[in-house]
């Protein structure tokens, strides 16, 4: 029993890393439709900046919301100068492109950091774990009510749903997307902040935990950030009890059952578990 | 007419090159052609029947595997791998097709990535170990020209693969052209439209995934024959994420395009290399973009506008 | 190059190879009374990238042994291609060295299966496979493999040394251990069960592997505690090393740990876990670790760092594998000396398995470096050492972990 | 009356297609204009020219300012509401949020709200399904908060693509009458494309004909609904 609830905590708190870096590729989802494969390796490199910041004397909050802004507004250029040109291209190509993407901020952040591992600092000492899903729930409230209540959020998910029909009531489309964008890059600059303390911080950190994203985003279903927020909790929890209680296999193949129930829920719940299909009636 | 003068001059080529270059880079344009076949099967699913995969490392894998563990623990003559390789993956293809057809788009994606990233770690796994050899793959022997031709070994795999890779090539685009290709292409261009007239489209499209398997996992089987080595490691995610790349920067669609991108794959990292080896990746990458910003519809789409105004041209 | 261990290298070379160092100048592909060509695979990029600091840091000691007046007045070429730890990846670029670089010899490339890859290949064609870049045991099989030649210490050796010391110590102890799933750590837990011998299965009460996908192993610790394990076998590498040491302390488990050398850096791996935690933590090296204070004033450190600001300025000083490339540089270097003019292929391996005594300013006091024509683990010594939360203090004899030879 | 909205030798184009050859288009300010044609004629080409979603040549003026080659969104800043094809629903938002983002442009939070109450007069079954999301409306439904969401802009123009499309009779009277009303108590100008011929010249002032993308006749309404041809053709009588 107190080896179920260590691992039970214990996969609470990888979660709360999957559900973060999660919510980020939910956010993305929203605004322009996509999966982002660099996803990760932006968030990483945020980290390194942060990381950077701090070597140079910065305080930690200082630093962390500093890194916030550099994200966003690296965020809000890269969609300019690198989606903008592209908005006609085929979607593949598109995936294509974040693959580009992913190679050069992996191969920027090793070029410029090193391979070797980084400690990076918590502000909520001896309680990271805790700080760090309470960071994600919060960031989580924060976003609903942005989407809910302001604006700025409904011409987003307007922008989103109907690109056309929003250009048709004045909203800036084009800058929807980048604000999509910025808003992605400056949610997994936390997360990316809050996952180093745990993993360290080096170019390959995002790697798999992006895997678990995804697995946790599509779980919950695409479409809905608390879902991906469930979603990565479940996959984390789900990751550490099939590792310890699936007899045999389970320690080596722990990955493999974990991504083997996820595609079963698919199968399942073809939209996730809280995900939306539109309602649309002729 | 001028289509076949042109297939026939690449032919007279591709026959010619042994006697000019050196071992090393025959090596290398067999990998490409291997890559292609890879990609070809990748493209089928995709191009054709419009069903994503970002998991086709893991056939590759399957068809690399079987060749070497029917070589090392079976001794079967290596051209009788690639039937058997071919076999294995249009079955474990079918299968995974399956369950596939439940997912659409971005979901099939993912569940397809899932599996590449799986892949090593069962390939690992310790209960199968007597057979993959575990973490530690299987070596195999490189084979000699056979009747005493006078070739050496990458000259004889040189002609080896190019034989198949012709005969793949042109089931394919015979495939494409013939009813079943119909089906499936009208089956990704208006799925209820190809159910209404009464296309089975379950079955088509297991069946897509089933023919791409057994592509990729005979481009697998050539590919151990020629690196005369399989291990875990070789079958990571990247791979199937390079098949990807190829087959986009060559064309979704377009047969053709596999045989440019299994040049992309093998050539481009190697010029990224070569012009920065600390930000290799990140050059590559910029290539990447630089390319797509050229022709976003990959080579075919290059191709396609260069004929046209060509034609005009000359029109 | 610390002058004494120079003395002994050519002291060495005199006595053994006197009659060829005078005879006519001698050259096989990629090499020439100007010029000698080695050729190199490393993981520049990948989820192994981090080892591509050995690459770079043989890089800069060619310079510097180049801006010292190259070896016997011949520069060194060195050409090292990414191979992003794939197997296809480095069967192309070995072939790319020898078919079209043509190198005189394939030096430290890197990765059990990267290795097994070309293994076939550099001895059919009879090009030295040399101080390959892995623990494996394989890579000591003359008979099979003439061609092919490790540098470390292998991992079952080492494996086999802790197993020693736990039957010495802790006869009674139950132990747990994690290791990463891959031949690395297959070889690491190997060693051990065949170092307990019949006693591996009665006290070997819990294993447990990790990916080098997992992004943690707090679960597997968890598992190891629960079991009951009291000895704690770590088979890690750096960032999961820092990991499975932070979460050990932070949840109060105080086994006797022992720590493969691949992570006993003080600086990158021990400091990131928490020194507290890492206290008392047993491990075995065979190399002087940079971040280690009490070697501030030693000659051969110093020499290091010098090295370092100069060639690799950007090189991370607190991580191992610049030590080790610098080392393992050195090594290639002193057979280069010992080939004189004789620089054909063959001379190159005749000279790599024989190495007498050689002493190489990192490598740890009293650890020598040998080799035979049937002997072909050049390290095979090793130093037991405690970390007394500060650095690491030697303690008992230097220990041959004896397999193969 | 003072001119709205001009079009000189107007043509369009889809990608490398070209759609519309030379239209010419003149919209006094209040009036109610009709454009008719038959399928595939350049009526909701023309819509689409206007309000910059695809790319055009020629000029185009509204009240006194060229807006070829602007940006929709700029275009829709200056008074210029357009009910697409197909109503353009955001199905997954609620219906409140729909007529919400009608107002995007306008930053007053107090007339925003007295706005959308005027809407909910015009429309009280819209009312009763604020909170519901747009896509589970019936068709008449999602036209009118098609309508209301335009009015949302305070617009000086409104673009109407075949409002009537898919209807039932009634709906559709009720529609225009609100439509009607619109235009005389706001004074909003309409262009309106209708497959229904009758139904849209007996709302409208001023009638064109487009058929493969030129106009062929301009006229009062009176005036076409007068012509034989046109008669025979579009009205089935």
């Amino acid at each position: 029993m107190e080896l179920f609830l260590n691992q039970l905590l214990a996969g609470l708190a990888t979660g709360g890393i999957y559900a973060a870096i999660a919510l980020a590729i939910v956010m993305i989802y929203q605004a322009i439709d996509h999966l982002n494969f660099a996803q990760g390796e932006m968030a990483m490199f945020s980290t390194f900046i942060a990381w950077q910041l701090l070597q140079w004397g910065v305080p930690y909050w200082a630093t962390f919301f500093l890194t916030i802004a550099v994200s966003f507004v690296g965020g809000i250029a890269i969609e300019r100068i690198v989606f903008k040109p592209l908005k006609n291209a085929p979607v593949l190509s598109h995936i294509v492109v974040f693959i580009a993407l992913f190679s050069v901020f992996n191969s920027l952040a090793g070029f410029i950091w090193d391979y070797s591992i980084k400690s990076f600092p918590s502000p909520f000492g001896g309680l990271h774990q805790v700080g760090m899903i309470a960071v994600t729930l919060l960031l989580l409230v924060g976003l609903y009510v942005f989407f809910q209540y302001t604006r700025i959020g409904l011409a987003m998910r307007a922008a989103a749903a109907n690109p056309e029909s929003a250009r048709l009531v004045g909203v800036r489309v084009g800058w929807m997307v980048a604000l999509g964008w910025g808003m992605a890059a400056a949610i997994g600059a936390v997360a990316g902040m809050m996952i180093a303390p745990v993993v360290f911080l080096e170019p390959n950190m995002m790697l798999s935990i992006l895997l678990y994203g995804f697995a946790g985003a599509v779980v919950g279903g695409l479409t809905s950030p608390g879902g991906a927020v469930v979603g990565g909790f479940s996959v984390g929890i789900l990751e550490n009890l099939a590792g310890t209680y699936v007899p045999y296999v389970g320690s080596e193949l722990k990955l493999t059952i974990a991504l083997v129930l996820i595609v079963a829920v698919l199968v399942v719940k073809p939209s996730g578990l809280f995900g939306r299909r539109a309602v649309v009636r002729v | 007419m001028r289509r076949t003068a042109l297939l026939l001059a690449a032919l007279a080529v591709a026959l010619a090159l042994p006697l000019f270059l050196k071992n090393f880079t025959l090596f290398q344009l067999t990998l490409v052609m291997v890559y292609a076949v890879a990609i070809l099967g990748l493209n089928l699913l995709t191009g054709f029947n419009g069903q994503f995969s970002l998991g086709h490392s893991a056939f590759y894998a399957i068809g690399a595997y079987t060749a070497a563990i029917l070589m090392d623990k079976f001794d079967l003559p290596y051209p009788l791998t690639l039937p058997a390789a071919g076999a294995a993956c249009l079955v474990v293809g079918f299968l995974f097709g399956l369950p596939a057809l439940r997912l659409e788009g971005l979901y099939l994606a993912l569940a397809t990535f899932a599996l590449a990233v799986a892949t090593p770690q069962i390939l690992k796994f310790s209960a199968f170990e007597d057979l993959t050899g575990g973490v530690q793959g299987i070596t195999i022997l490189k084979p000699d020209a056979p009747f005493g031709l006078p070739l050496s070994q990458d000259q004889w795999l040189y002609y080896f693969t190019l034989a198949v890779s012709i005969v793949m090539f042109w089931a394919a685009s015979n495939l494409v052209s013939s009813r079943t290709g119909r089906a499936l292409m009208a089956i990704r261009d208006n799925p209820l439209a190809a159910r209404s007239m009464g296309v089975d489209t379950a079955l088509y499209k297991s069946l897509a995934f089933g023919v791409s398997a057994l592509y990729t996992g005979v481009a697998g089987a050539l590919g151990a024959i020629v690196i005369q080595f399989v291990a875990p490691d070789s079958f990571t995610f990247f791979l199937a994420v390079s098949f990807f790349v190829g087959l986009v920067v060559g064309g979704v669609g377009w047969i053709p395009g596999a045989l440019f991108g299994g040049l992309f794959i093998l050539f481009v990292p190697n010029w990224a290399e070569h012009i920065s080896k600390g930000l290799a990746w990140a050059v590559y990458g910029i290539i990447l973009i630089l390319l797509i910003y050229i022709m976003p519809s990959g080579a075919a789409g290059f191709v396609r506008a260069v004929t046209a105004k060509l034609q005009r041209r000359a029109s | 190059m610390d002058r004494r261990t120079w003395l002994i290298g050519t002291a060495a070379t005199m006595a053994l190879t006197a009659a060829p160092a005078f005879a006519a100048k001698k050259y096989d592909p990629g090499a020439s009374d100007t010029e000698i060509k080695v050729g190199n695979t490393n993981p520049y990029s990948g989820p192994a990238s981090a080892y591509g600091l050995i690459g770079k840091t043989i890089d800069a000691y060619f310079k510097k042994v180049n801006d010292d007046g190259g070896v016997n007045g011949r520069k060194i070429t060195f050409i090292s291609y990414d191979d992003a730890y794939s197997p296809p990846k480095t069967v192309e670029q070995v072939r790319k060295l020898v078919e079209s670089d043509e190198v005189l010899l394939i030096f430290q490339p890197l990765g059990t299966p990267s290795n097994t890859a070309i293994q076939k290949y550099l001895n059919g064609k009879k090009v030295p496979q040399l101080f390959v870049a892995t623990g494996a045991t394989k890579w000591g099989d003359p008979k099979h493999f003439p061609w092919t030649m490790g540098w470390q210490p292998n991992y079952q050796s080492e494996g086999r040394i802790y197993a020693k010391y736990i039957l010495e110590h802790l006869p009674n102890g139950k132990i747990g251990i994690l290791y990463q799933n891959d031949d690395y750590g297959k070889d690491y837990v190997k060693g051990l069960k065949d170092g307990l011998g019949d006693k591996a299965k009665s006290m070997i009460i819990s294993e447990q592997p990790y990916e080098v996908a997992d992004p943690t192993v707090d679960s597997q610790i968890i598992n190891l505690k629960a079991s009951g394990a009291d000895v704690f076998f770590n088979v890690t590498t750096p960032k999961f090393a820092a990991q499975a040491i932070r979460k050990a302390g932070e949840i109060g488990w105080k086994p006797a740990h022992f720590l493969n050398n691949v992570s006993q850096s003080v600086g990158s791996v021990l400091k990131p876990a928490g020194l507290e935690h890492a206290k008392g933590i047993f491990s075995s090296y065979y190399l002087k670790d940079a971040t280690d204070p009490q070697w501030k004033d030693d000659k051969g450190y110093k020499d290091w760092v010098a090295f370092m600001d100069k060639y690799f300025p950007d090189g991370d000083k607190t991580s191992s594998f610049t030590v080790y490339g610098y080392s393992v540089a050195q090594t290639l270097v002193q057979v280069l000396k010992q080939c004189g003019d004789e620089l054909t292929r063959a001379n190159v391996m005749k000279q790599a398995a024989n190495l007498k005594n050689l002493e190489l300013p990192m490598l740890l006091p009293g650890i020598k470096i040998n080799t035979g024509p049937n002997d072909f683990f050049p390290i095979e010594q090793m130093q037991m050492q405690r970390f007394n939360g500060e650095r690491w203090e030697p303690f008992g004899p230097v220990m041959e972990g004896a397999i193969g030879s | 009356m003072t001119t709205l909205l001009e079009a000189k030798n107007v043509a369009a184009f889809y990608g490398a297609t070209k759609a519309l050859h030379g239209v010419d288009l003149t919209l006094e300010e209040g009036s109610i204009t009709t454009l008719l044609g038959a399928n595939g004629a350049g009526k909701t080409t023309t819509l689409r020219a206007l309000c910059g979603l695809i790319r055009t040549e020629g000029e185009i003026r509204f009240a006194g300012t060229r807006i070829d080659g602007r940006v929709t969104e700029d275009i829709v800043r200056l008074g210029i509401a357009h009910v697409p094809e197909g109503r353009g629903t955001f199905v997954r938002l609620t219906v409140e949020e729909n007529l919400q983002l009608g107002a995007m442009t306008r930053r007053n939070r107090a007339e925003i709200a007295a706005d959308i109450e005027r809407v909910y007069e015009h429309f009280p079954r819209l009312k009763e399904r604020r909170k519901q999301q747009a896509g589970t409306l019936s068709g008449g439904e999602q036209q009118m908060l098609a309508v209301g969401r335009a009015l949302m802009l305070r617009p000086r123009l409104m673009l109407l693509d075949e409002p009537s499309f898919g209807l039932a009779p009634l709906v559709v009277q009720e529609l225009f009458e609100i439509l009607r009303t619109v235009n005389r108590e706001s004074g909003v100008s309409l262009l309106l494309v209708e497959q229904n011929a009758d139904l849209a010249l007996e709302a409208a002032d001023r009638a064109y004909l487009i058929e493969t993308g030129r106009i062929v006749m301009a006229g009062s309404a009176a005036e076409l609904r007068a012509d034989e041809g046109v008669r025979r053709a579009y009205l089935g009588y």
